[in-house]
């Protein structure tokens, strides 16, 4: 074999510039994609998190309430990040062409996207999962949620305002400065109200009572929720009390983001049955009464 | 335009990068075309319904991951019913691994799973993870002998089998596989590792040991598929740590016929796509015609042996 | 403060943290105080002046480097009269590491290095780029044991072991060393391995095969050591991956009394004194009084098995 | 034993971050430190180099011609560069407290380093090995060096002029665009020709009869040359010859820096006998006559 002699491509060496691939597919019969997204902006919201908004390939612009996006996100360090972080879609522009995500700076992952700037490439897979549902029979819903579960929970309400569903958001926090996406929710017609360790009001308790009261007014013909063990203990005690269907958003380790690899199990429990079922493909939204809890 | 096919045994692949077991399901046709694959590679299946390993089943380290699925999946029967139907909707050949705690079960496995839709069939004899101490027939000459011999006995499909990386030497369980039917070898499954957390003093995994994936292996792995090359006859799959089409080469180089990815499909789901591309054109660029052509073309008969000679930094 | 001195037999350590065999010499003391280290760990010498292998002898992978040296040194007497006395010029313990083709020559090698300003013999049987096959006795039981047997018989000197991880049971291996009169175990090696170029298709490096080192490795590695530890009396050394502080937590945690250093010692010269002082204040903020406390502490005893449990996310 | 309990550091958990340190030595007695720079500058030369200057701490100012550092590159792509990377120091600017090194920006640490911008930081253990000697009795030398060479050589020029000693630098190169170093050389006196392979004066034998005449003006009292393996024989010839004393700085992959590893290793041939060298310790500069090039 006579092989002809290639000069060396500089950029093809390594693990990661071969890694970092992408935007190969976007066939449009494709119902996800490995994109590359632009940075269009990175802030933050508050001590703790960052809003990150993305100009992505139209086909992204699918991704609905509830679905996950698995970000490739860059090294904080100049060691690899081995694995995507999975993230709930917190917005999408479909006007301006955007999708955004509000998440938590903590590990490594997170740490690296905290370092991303405007017009820095994102490789972001999705959308992916079982988002919400909302039934079309349904007039108020009530949303609860706490920390991260409250950007899983955001893009509900756009869902419901395009369904002309009312919305009451009950927003669990630490203390007032890291309440979040009030703003989003009260932007497109929910009402919210706020509970806090601080001041005592996100107890269980008190938050039973402003459910009862919800409850009570004709506002709850659905509850969702995502974020808290706690909480949604709450609504399935509620839930079943007063036959309201639920729905909520799990979260756990990931691999494939495909359904493929089965590392992202959760324990549910189906008349009297336990099973296991992915967070990944088999959600990340799942039957409120279903969901075991951690 | 380079002929990207290679043969294993009778199964003729359109190129020679597959996905690895495990790392893989019919569901990737969501972000990829799956026709485009040399193969199409199902998850281990066994006999029985069985749920794997408690969570958490991967934890990142330093440079790689670990992981501990328990070869979970709902059995043998739903598997023939509805899982391989979900392939059978794509062109490229199916291979169906499949595992079992003895030898008569997999024999057994290997003539139930000889159905019309499987093109090939490949035992795992190797999974670190499928019960908590790590252990498997791959580690032992004469377990691999004697399985391989008895699921030869049951099958007329081209039977595959997947060795471990944690054997000690890995040339004489090779060539134990291939002396008892096998008709290809797949090097290798995964690392039997553990991460202890610093934190909580607790094994980070709910299997505490784990399956290390990451691309630092590969130069391990390439050497078992080197020096199992020059001992058997029968082709070789490389798994570990492909990423990129050079990897494929030196893969081929080293002997293998193809390769299995699991890593950067997961890390990219594009990937696979991506390096068969890349390996086309890489090829094209030099000239080479045939994608076989580099099977085994390592150039090792004149190493310079001679230490006081006055060698380039050779880089 | 904590007490960070640890006992490998009758030598006490002021701290777990040593170099690795080969990746340290007395020259380091340019840059860092040597005095400030467990102890201090000469390259494995052998009996006569050796040049080692052809260059290239190290080369970059994805995620780590091969090297295959090939014992180079001026032999034993050379070694003695020239070599151990700029060692001696320091506090720590002196290991002295040494390796050979025959059993004989390592029971011989054990005696003639049983000089007053030696401490600890440690028998190298798993330099696996000593020749170009890459095997080695730490490969085999019986080696290992008559090996170690020989050893012992003409030295009082402690007597450590380092043994391989291309062992397929480690276990049996340590256990076999133990038998034959090991006062500690030290693991492990390197992994044999290769590497091809993509550009003119030959092995990287002159010797063909070389040892991967790489922080990825650890997981591996930690898994032998705490298999090892189950199962034997004497003190283990870990080595492999250790770049920080937490790893030698990690590594104590899984059985180790001390663990060794190469890599990191390469990248970063000053890493070793780092991570003593990093371990110092590791355990002044936990209250942690001894960390010998830290030996064979991983929390492993309740591990829950249920996989339908409903577990936290668990990171 | 019981543990109090610690919150995580996000900087100490991986790899990089904890390789990262440096600077924790610098006593005044040790020879050598790891110090963190600081990048001043760091433009590209031509299409090939670039020149790096480091503000470093004043115990890495002690090098001198001939002697390198070793340097802990960052990445190029987010994965990590495993070893550091060898070079001559360039130029040592005591007043201003910099060290500066010209370097052909090739594969993934010289690529990363290209990516320094002025005010990061920048790991460089050093200074390493044995470096250029002038012996006082000499009066003029000539310097024959070509490509990275040159940055090898270049520092004899100020260490030249410190003696007081004439410097006739001949610099061999591809193409006019790439001969680096004629303004170092000659802002420091030294005579500086230049020859191409783009005119064919770059040839040996154009190259030897220069070397000739230079001799043959008294103008030779020593040879110094590096980066070329024709050039080393060239000079080696007509040392002998001629009974001129030289020197040569080699290169070879290194792993450790500190004569450890026998990684480095180069032949040597002294006394009919060949031997291996270590580069980094036992040189990287030689006696020409000893050296067998490669
Ligand atoms: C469906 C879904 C939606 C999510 N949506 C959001 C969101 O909108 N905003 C947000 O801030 N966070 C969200 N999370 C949690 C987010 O995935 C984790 O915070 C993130 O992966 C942590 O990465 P790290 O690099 O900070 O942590 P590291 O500690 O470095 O992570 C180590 C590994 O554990 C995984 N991991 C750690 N925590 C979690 C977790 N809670 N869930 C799943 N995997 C985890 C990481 O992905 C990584 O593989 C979501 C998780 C899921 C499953
Ligand atoms: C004593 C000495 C002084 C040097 N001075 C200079 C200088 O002033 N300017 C300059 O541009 N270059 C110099 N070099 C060469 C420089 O070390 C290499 O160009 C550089 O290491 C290549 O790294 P890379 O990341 O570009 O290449 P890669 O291909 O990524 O390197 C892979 C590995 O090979 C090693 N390597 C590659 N080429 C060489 C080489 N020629 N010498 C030693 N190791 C090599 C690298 O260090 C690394 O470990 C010097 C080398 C030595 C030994
Ligand atoms: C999540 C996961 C699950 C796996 N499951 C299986 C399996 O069921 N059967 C099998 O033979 N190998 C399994 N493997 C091993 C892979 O097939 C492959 O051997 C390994 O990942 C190394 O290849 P890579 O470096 O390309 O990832 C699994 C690997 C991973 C990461
Ligand atoms: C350049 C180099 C030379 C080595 N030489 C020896 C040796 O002479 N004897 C030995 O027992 N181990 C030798 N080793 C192995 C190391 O002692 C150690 O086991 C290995 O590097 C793994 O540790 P690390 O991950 O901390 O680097 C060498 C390693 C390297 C990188
Ligand atoms: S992450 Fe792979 S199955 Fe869910
Ligand atoms: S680089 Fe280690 S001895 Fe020279």
């Amino acid at each position: 074999m006579t092989i002809r002699p290639v000069p060396p491509d500089p950029n093809h060496n390594y693990t990661n510039s071969a890694l970092r691939t992408g935007d190969v597919d976007p066939y449009p019969q494709r119902q996800v994609g490995e994109f590359i997204g632009t940075v269009v902006a990175n802030k933050w919201v508050n001590k703790e998190y960052k809003h990150v908004i993305l100009k992505v390939h139209p086909h992204a612009l699918k991704a609905y309430a509830g679905q996950m996006f698995h970000l490739l996100c860059p090294s904080p360090d100049g060691a690899e990040v081995w694995m995507r972080r999975p993230m709930s879609v917190y917005r999408v522009d479909k006007d301006a062409g955007h999708i955004e995500f509000l998440y938590k700076c903590e590990g490594r992952g997170t740490r690296g996207m905290a370092m991303l700037e405007p017009g820095d490439d994102f490789n972001v897979t999705g959308p992916l999962g079982h988002g919400f549902v909302l039934e079309p029979s349904w007039r108020n819903v009530v949303v609860l949620g706490r920390g991260v579960g409250l950007a899983t929970l955001a893009p509900l309400s756009q869902l419901a305002a395009e369904n002309k569903i009312g919305v009451t958001a009950i927003l669990s926090a630490r203390h007032p400065d890291v309440v979040m996406s009030r703003d989003l929710f009260e932007g497109l017609g929910a009402k919210t109200m706020t509970v806090l360790d601080s001041d005592g009001t996100s107890a269980v308790d008190n938050v039973e009572k402003i459910l009862e009261g919800l409850i009570a007014h004709g506002k709850a013909d659905a509850f969702f929720t995502c974020g808290s063990n706690r909480l949604l203990k709450l609504m399935q005690r509620l839930g079943k009390k007063h036959n309201i269907p639920g729905q909520v958003a799990m979260e756990q380790i990931m691999v494939c983001g495909f359904g493929a690899c089965y590392v992202c199990m959760r324990t549910f429990e189906v008349d009297g049955q336990r099973l296991l079922r992915r967070v990944c493909r088999d959600g990340p939204v799942f039957n409120l009464q279903e969901a075991v809890g951690w | 335009m380079v002929d990207l096919s290679v043969k294993i045994g009778a199964i003729t692949l359109q190129n020679p990068v597959q996905p690895a077991s495990g790392a893989f399901s019919w569901e990737y046709n969501d972000v990829i075309d799956l026709n485009r694959l040399g193969a199409l590679v199902a998850k281990t299946i066994c006999r029985e319904p069985r749920l794997g390993n408690p969570t958490p089943r991967m934890a990142e380290t330093e440079a790689g991951i670990i992981q501990s699925i328990g070869l979970p999946g709902k059995g043998i029967d739903y598997f023939i019913e509805h899982i391989v139907p979900e392939y059978a909707k794509f062109k490229p050949p199916l291979v169906v691994s499949c595992s079992s705690e003895s030898i008569e079960d997999f024999a057994a496995l290997a003539e139930e799973l000889s159905v019309p839709d499987v093109d090939v069939i490949e035992a795992n004899i190797s999974c670190p993870t499928r019960n908590a101490t790590g252990g498997n027939f791959a580690m032992h000459e004469n377990y691999t002998r004697d399985c391989i011999t008895a699921m030869r006995a049951r099958t007329k499909k081209p039977l595959w089998v997947k060795l471990s990386p944690n054997a000690g030497d890995i040339v004489s369980i090779a060539k134990a596989a291939e002396d008892a039917g096998a008709d290809a070898l797949v090097i290798a499954n995964t690392f039997l590792s553990l991460k202890i957390r610093t934190d909580n003093f607790r094994p980070a995994l709910g299997n505490k040991f784990g399956g290390l994936v990451s691309p630092a292996l590969k130069p391990i792995v390439l050497r078992m598929v080197y020096q199992v090359a020059k001992q058997v006859k029968i082709p070789i799959i490389g798994i570990g740590g492909v990423t990129k089409a050079e990897d494929v080469v030196e893969y081929m180089l080293a002997g293998a016929s193809a390769v299995g990815i699991g890593y950067a499909g997961f890390r990219n789901p594009t990937a696979l796509i991506t390096i068969i591309d890349d390996l086309e054109a890489w090829c094209d660029e030099r000239g080479i015609k045939k994608v076989t052509e580099l099977i085994g073309a390592v150039k090792d008969q004149d190493m310079e042996t001679d230490t006081l000679a006055a060698a380039s930094v050779g880089i």
